[in-house]
């Protein structure tokens, strides 16, 4: 399983060249200042070492912002439904350049997608993806997933890592055996094959990325203190300057809320389903009037409660993987690191 | 160049999507929004006096063209419309006194709002026709239906193909 | 679920030959919610109507789309069908494929089948989001305002009264008669005009169901038709008209001159006045800018000779308030200042006057006992020179349009001239003789013939003094020469204008006024008295210059449109109008101020469910709301929806194609 | 431009005379020299407040009731924020008595990289227009100055115009952050998120990202006071303020030089009208 390649840069270009010639592929691609996984069909239109705190989560590839569900039909015979189009991410496909949080992201994910309910599209999209990942040299600003209740070293959220050893070298290393036979079946370009030394290039590289951050905090702890603390006044006043906008949700790689919507024109129409948000005011607005979370602090509280309490019970992870995206993102900067760390201070 | 020579050659070429084409005898569709006191009427006018006009104008009855809210337009544009037109009371003839007034500045913003997100200016189109000018009507729907017949199909924006 | 029925016209001829009507009736039929599609030759016809009666009752249709001709001409109609039938009326949608498509695209059947079948679809797809609407009825209160007590105002209250409707009469002057009280006589037949106004104006006095108050303004109007409540600022008179009993022992002793504006300045009033010997109340009144009493506290004269003790110094303005129904504006006129005129010397020569002013010269209780004299030095003029359009038909200096009244009232000049000073001679420039109307050509060439005016056409350039004379220098157009008139007096006939204070009261009643602040009408054709808001009616010169015959049909029209408004007890609407929805509104009230009725007010509703804290939101008047959408479409909360035009209704008629 | 000390002592004051129930202002961020809207309470907070050239947001936002309940509250502005308070207070979200305002001579915020913000560069007013007390000098209105994005992209060709939006609005989420972070994006419900409303897409498409951005900037046109509040917030970083400045610049140059904000009761471009507003363009 640890099939490990040594390599240089030109090397490990031409081991994306080849890959993006021969798969479908997605890569981070810069837009607005800001990167996005997008199609790409050339190395040259994207960058597989985007930096963190300006890339965009993976996770629309998977659960993406809007989706068609199914198709329907009115005449005067009824309303007949149909099938979508075919799933425009259900193909076999490879992408380049995720980091391990949002990597572990999916992994957190699927726990909900595969209780009870299976949703067959996301498992498709699942099933036929091969997760490269490319490990961060240093933590962002906003990073903790190290605080977190997994291993980020030996992460197997991902099918293929990358990492950029402190040695000068490129190592090229599969964590599943997707990404084994991934590996073996598209590194004819490789030369070298690694060693144990590469593993230890590896570990060391780890040991000076888990040095340089910034947040830190004790994850056992703080879970078993908020789970007491449902009705602590601190979550006011961590949340007084959210401005209840959904970017945290939308931007976050695990949040998986959604609303269905139908569109119609004459007398087809298409249902969809898309983004949703807790964090708005309305979310939870019932058809009488009565909305059981109107004040922000309460909406703060079931987003932090859910991420660090309620999740972890249900499904043994954690539903944040700690990747800072929200507090990059937020227009008031608010970290939920911050906020879980106030609340249970 | 190549919307030249695809005209040549007997296509419609949209103005904003060079890619998209129709075949020569492509007709669009255009929502007219017509106010009921000035301009209905004068289309009524149109109807009675026989004066004949392109039929790609489908006409929606507003009480005031001040209840034209931008987003009709959009939403026109984004459904089945390759253009509007959108047609009131002369200024100070408004029967509503002042409503036309208060139209004709959102339909400046809009046209240009809209022209400098990408619709060709033309796909817009404003008049007034007040309820005795049938044949201006008549004038009128015939040059944008002209208008917009150069400008091929609308493809932009539109809600999917289901 | 709804269900539509679809009911195609062939409209004889008239639709069937250019559309393909069965195809038009099938296609309809294709739409999920159309439960039934027939055609028929003339829907509007009784067996139509039945048809659609039946169909309503056999299909249990929730709503009906006629394709036919225009909305236009036989909603009304099909709204009564539906009706009959037991279905609300406003379920009814109607594409109109006639005028719309089978008369404008004769040349090409199926591109005119194809639009039908568009309209049709997008009536369908309208009439599912209709709503089931009811007629607003409105109470009314049967009591007229009329504002202004000229000669429009007069007739208009006493023609309400005679219904025996209440009637509030305010005049902003101490008494009524407006203009025609100034005037001596009236063209064509030369009654005196005192005459025939004076029992008028103790008629309204003595009504029993008119309740005069002069010496007022009305400040404020609040409501809408039937229901409008009206502040009236009743000035302070000085004088408690109730003990008054119109002596005159006051006036007599006044010792204060004050020009008399009644006679256009010629003469002098005192400072406790009544504007003239016939005033309707004839009570006086104290003119505070004047009263040495009011200013200085000096003088009290009037008090110590009034044997009444009717003069209080104390008095201060008064506001009231009268709840009315409906409201008849009649503001008059103003004649138009011709300093402009500097050609010809206007403020420069003395002898140089206005037509009004003549009129008062020539009136018997005028200032100077009925005969015109010379200002300068106050001889009998002998050559006596009338200018027309002063100011009318002007651009450049006055206004673009015709006073309609001065070619009558100079010809009519012409002829008291030659009554009051029988060696005079009458010299009128002219651009125009327009003398249209019962017995004005006639009147005319009588000041022609009979009184030998000289009329010259043409414009007057200039005029300068040689000795005491004035030289009237113009173009005799007819025989294309300069000719100079030496005349002893030169009477300018100046435009008439709106009352400046016209502005000022449209906005405060909330109705139109166009370019030269005369009020506007809500048709200028069909509905010539009527404003655009409803209740609201206009007599007299406040909408337009008129004389004397026209004044008073229309403010009799008035009062007959009064009277209908009156008929029932509540009033009937188009339910057609806004509604707002308290849960949506932001309360930022952009529409109140971009309505053009006053139809939105505002209200405090709780802030939340069972809150004590309360907000501001918007409400729409139904009475007044007359339905045009203009709030609907800038509310940005999308709070605001328009019966028979709401979103729902237009997006659907939109994605319908 | 360090205000930081007054404001500390003006908003002590104003918290011991009991004139205010919330003070929002700035606090530093810990981790860089960003800055974060504080709302405070508790004078013992009080020595956190700063105002410097990084206090980039428009603090009016704060005013909405969701965030400070219709209290009594104390606030910072800018130029471009005040105007966007000018607005609220005529639009009658906010009552004048229940806020003291702090306003400040603004010699411009600087963007992300440190530079001069582009709006500060164009801005057209600096000098707060409605105030309680006033910090800095005042350096008065300044000549209106065309967008160089605008000028830019209204000379490319339609097509290219047209590719450019077409992105925009295929990156944006819909998160809605823009809206939120805007002052005068004050509805109680949004009519994009009106369920019941016809302009609800609940589809996240580019046809709805447009119908959603034009709608929204068509409900501020003629408001906009230029703050970029919006784009700010976008974790899309979209270039939002095309949208909004293309609007001022038709107002601006066809609607009497309108600039929203600016005077006392003045509700914005398209809730008055002129006789001679343009007509050249209606057939």
């Amino acid at each position: 399983m640890n099939l490990i390649f040594e390599t240089d840069k030109a090397g490990l270009q031409k081991f994306y060249e080849e890959i993006i010639a021969k798969f479908e592929t997605y890569a981070p691609v810069e837009k607005f200042e800001k990167f996005d996984y997008k199609r790409v069909s050339k190395l040259e239109e994207c960058n597989p070492d985007s930096p963190i705190p300006s890339t965009m989560s993976v996770k629309p590839l998977f659960f993406p912002k809007t989706a068609k569900v199914m198709k329907f039909q009115e005449d005067s015979s009824g309303t007949t439904v149909s099938e979508t189009d075919e799933d425009p991410l259900a193909g076999k496909r490879v992408i380049l350049g995720v980091k391990h949080c949002d990597a572990r992201g999916l992994q957190v994910l699927d726990e909900v997608y595969k209780w009870d309910y299976i949703d067959t599209d996301y498992k498709k999209r699942r099933e036929n993806t091969i997760i490269l990942s490319t490990r961060c040299d240093k933590a962002g600003t906003q990073c903790f997933c190290t605080s977190l209740d997994y291993d980020v070293e030996n992460s197997d959220a991902h099918d293929v890592r990358i990492v950029n050893g402190l040695d000068g070298k490129i190592y090229i290393q599969s964590v599943t055996e997707k990404g084994e036979n991934f590996l073996k079946e598209n590194s004819s370009q490789q030369s070298v094959v690694g060693s144990q030394q590469s593993v230890e290039e590896i570990k060391k590289h780890y040991k000076s990325f888990e040095s340089s951050f910034r947040l830190k905090m004790n994850y056992k702890e703080v879970n078993e203190k908020l789970q007491k603390l449902f009705d602590s006044p601190e979550f006011d006043p961590v949340s007084s300057n959210c401005i209840s906008c959904n970017t945290c949700a939308f931007i976050c790689p695990t949040c998986h809320c959604f609303k269905i919507s139908d569109e119609k024109i004459k007398d087809t129409g298409v249902r969809y389903k898309s983004y949703d948000s807790c964090n708005n005011g309305y979310f939870t607005l019932m058809a009488g009037g009565h909305n059981p979370r109107p004040a922000k602090y309460r909406r703060w509280r079931q987003r932090a409660m859910h991420k660090f309490v309620y999740y972890k019970e249900r499904f043994g992870v954690n539903l944040c993987v700690g990747c800072g995206h929200c507090a990059i993102s937020c227009p008031v900067n608010i970290s939920i690191f911050d906020v879980v760390n106030q609340v249970a201070k | 160049m190549e919307t030249e020579v695809k005209k040549a050659q007997g296509t419609m070429v949209s103005a904003e999507n060079p890619d998209i084409t129709a075949p020569a005898d492509w007709q669009p569709v255009i929502m007219g929004i017509l106010c009921n006191w000035c301009s209905y009427a004068g289309s009524d006018l149109t109807g009675t006096s026989r004066i004949q006009y392109p039929p790609n104008i489908r006409i929606i009855r507003v009480p005031c063209s001040s209840r034209v809210d931008p987003w009709f337009i959009i939403k026109s544009l984004q459904t089945a419309a390759d253009g509007v037109l959108i047609s009131g009371c002369h200024p100070g003839d408004c029967h509503y006194i002042s409503g036309n007034y208060y139209a004709r500045r959102r339909f400046l913003v809009t046209k240009k709002l809209l022209n400098f997100i990408g619709y060709h200016e033309n796909r817009v189109q404003f008049s007034w026709v007040s309820a005795a000018e049938g044949p201006k009507f008549a004038k009128v729907v015939a040059k944008v239906t002209e208008d917009i017949k150069q400008l091929g199909p609308l493809h932009r924006y539109k809600k999917e193909n289901f | 679920m709804a269900r539509v029925g679809v009911f195609v016209c062939f409209c004889g001829a008239n639709i069937a030959d250019f559309i393909d009507v069965p195809a038009v009736v099938e296609e309809a039929k294709k739409v999920k919610e159309v439960k039934v599609s027939v055609l028929y030759k003339y829907m509007c016809s009784d067996p139509g109507q039945q048809m659609i009666r039946d169909a309503i009752i056999q299909n249990r249709l929730t709503s009906v789309v006629v394709a036919a001709c225009s909305p236009r001409m036989h909603e009304k109609t099909f709204r009564k069908a539906l009706s009959d039938a037991g279905m609300n009326p406003y379920l009814l949608e109607v594409a109109n494929i006639r005028e719309h498509s089978s008369w404008v695209h004769q040349k090409d059947k199926k591109a005119a089948t194809e639009k039908a079948n568009d309209l049709i679809r997008m009536a369908i797809a309208k009439s599912i989001a209709n709503e089931q609407l009811h007629e607003i009825s409105v109470p009314v209160t049967k009591r007229a305002l009329v504002i202004g007590g000229g000669i429009a105002g007069i007739q208009a209250a006493l023609d309400i009264a005679d219904a025996r409707i209440p009637v509030t009469l305010v005049e902003k002057s101490p008494s009524i008669g407006g203009r025609m009280a100034q005037l001596d006589e009236t063209f064509p037949t030369l009654d005196c005009s005192q005459c025939i106004l004076t029992p008028k104006m103790v008629d309204v006095a003595s009504h029993p169901y008119i309740e005069l108050i002069p010496y007022a303004e009305v400040i404020e109007l609040d409501g809408y038709v039937g229901n409008y409540k009206a502040k009236i600022k009743k000035k302070a008179s000085y004088v408690n008209f109730d003990t008054c009993t119109g002596c005159g022992a006051c006036t007599q002793k006044c010792p204060v001159k004050v020009p008399n504006e009644f006679n256009m300045n010629i003469d002098k009033r005192k400072a406790i006045y009544t504007p003239f010997p016939q005033a309707v109340p004839n009570k006086p009144v104290i003119d505070a800018e004047h009263c040495t009493m009011l200013l200085k506290g000096k003088c009290g004269i009037c008090a110590k000779v009034c044997e009444k003790g009717s003069i209080d110094y104390k008095m201060v303005d008064e506001v009231i308030e009268r709840e009315i129904g409906a409201v008849v504006v009649a503001t008059g006129y103003d004649l138009w200042d011709p300093k402009p005129y500097e050609e010809y010397g206007v403020g420069r020569y003395k002898d140089i006057i206005t037509s009004l002013e003549f009129e008062r010269m020539v009136s018997a209780s005028g200032p100077t006992n009925g005969v015109p004299l010379r200002p300068s030095d106050g001889k009998v003029p002998k050559n006596v020179v009338f200018i027309k359009c002063i100011g009318s038909r002007d651009e450049a200096k006055g206004i673009e349009y015709c006073s309609k009244i001065c070619c009558m009232y100079t010809a009519k000049h012409a002829i008291l001239l030659h009554h009051k000073v029988h060696d005079s001679h009458a010299y009128i420039f002219y651009m125009d003789i327009r003398a249209a109307g019962k017995g004005y050509e006639e009147f005319v060439k009588r000041a022609q013939v009979e009184t030998a005016a000289t009329y010259l056409r043409g414009r007057v350039s200039k005029i300068y003094k040689k000795g005491d004379k004035l030289m009237v220098r113009g173009e005799d157009a007819q025989i294309g020469q300069v000719v100079e008139v030496e005349a002893d007096l030169v009477v300018l006939a100046t435009a008439v204008i709106a009352p400046h204070e016209n502005p000022a009261l449209a906005r405060l009643l909330g109705i139109s006024y166009d370019k030269y602040g005369y009020l506007s009408e809500a048709h200028p054709k069909l509905r010539p008295v009527e404003t655009a808001k409803a209740g609201i009616f206009l007599a007299g010169c406040t909408q337009a210059p008129k004389d004397i015959p026209d004044t008073v049909a229309q403010a009799s029209a008035c009062a007959a449109k009064v009277c209908g408004l009156f008929a029932g007890d509540t009033l009937k609407k188009d339910p057609m109008i806004s509604t707002i929805s308290n849960e949506f509104c932001s309360g930022c009230l952009n529409c109140v101020k971009v309505c053009p009725y006053q139809a939105i007010v505002t209200e405090e509703i709780p802030l939340g469910h069972g809150s004590k804290e309360l907000r501001t939101v918007a409400k729409i008047n139904e009475g007044v709301c007359q339905g045009c959408g203009s709030c609907v479409a800038i509310c940005r909360s999308m709070a605001i929806s328009l019966a028979g035009f709401t979103d729902p209704q237009i997006i659907n008629e939109i994605v319908a194609i | 431009m360090d205000h930081s000390k007054q404001i500390q002592e003006i908003a002590s004051r104003l918290f011991a005379e009991n004139k205010i129930d919330y003070f929002v202002g700035y606090r530093q961020n810990s981790f860089d020299d960003t800055q974060v809207p504080f709302l405070i309470t508790d004078p013992a907070e009080i020595p956190k407040l700063v105002f410097t050239e990084r206090s980039v947001f428009n603090l009016s936002n704060y005013l909405k009731p969701d965030h400070t309940k219709r209290k009594r509250v104390g606030l910072v502005v800018k130029g471009c924020d005040s105007r966007a308070l000018n607005l609220m207070l005529t639009e009658s979200q906010v009552k004048r008595e229940n806020v003291y305002i702090i306003g400040i001579c603004c010699e411009g915020v600087l963007n992300e990289k440190g530079e001069k913000a582009q709006n500060c560069v164009e801005c057209v007013m600096p000098d707060p227009v409605v105030y309680d007390e006033i910090l800095g000098t005042a350096s008065g209105k300044r000549e209106y100055i065309v967008n160089a994005d605008i000028k830019e992209l209204a000379q490319k060709a339609l097509t290219e115009r047209a590719d450019y939006f077409e992105n925009i609005f295929e990156n944006c989420i819909r998160c809605n952050a823009c809206r939120h972070s805007c002052p005068l994006c004050y509805c109680a419900k949004c009519c994009i998120d009106q369920e019941t409303s016809t302009l609800y897409h609940g589809a996240n498409t580019s046809s709805a990202g447009m119908h959603a951005l034009m709608t929204w900037s068509l409900h501020l046109a003629g408001r906009c006071v230029d703050c970029r509040n919006c784009e700010k917030a976008c974790p899309s970083h979209l270039p939002l303020h095309l949208l909004h400045k293309q609007n001022e610049m038709v107002i601006y140059e066809n609607f009497q030089q309108h600039l929203a904000g600016m005077e006392k009761d003045d509700r914005g471009a398209f809730y008055k009208y002129s006789l001679s507003d343009p007509d050249d363009f209606i057939l």
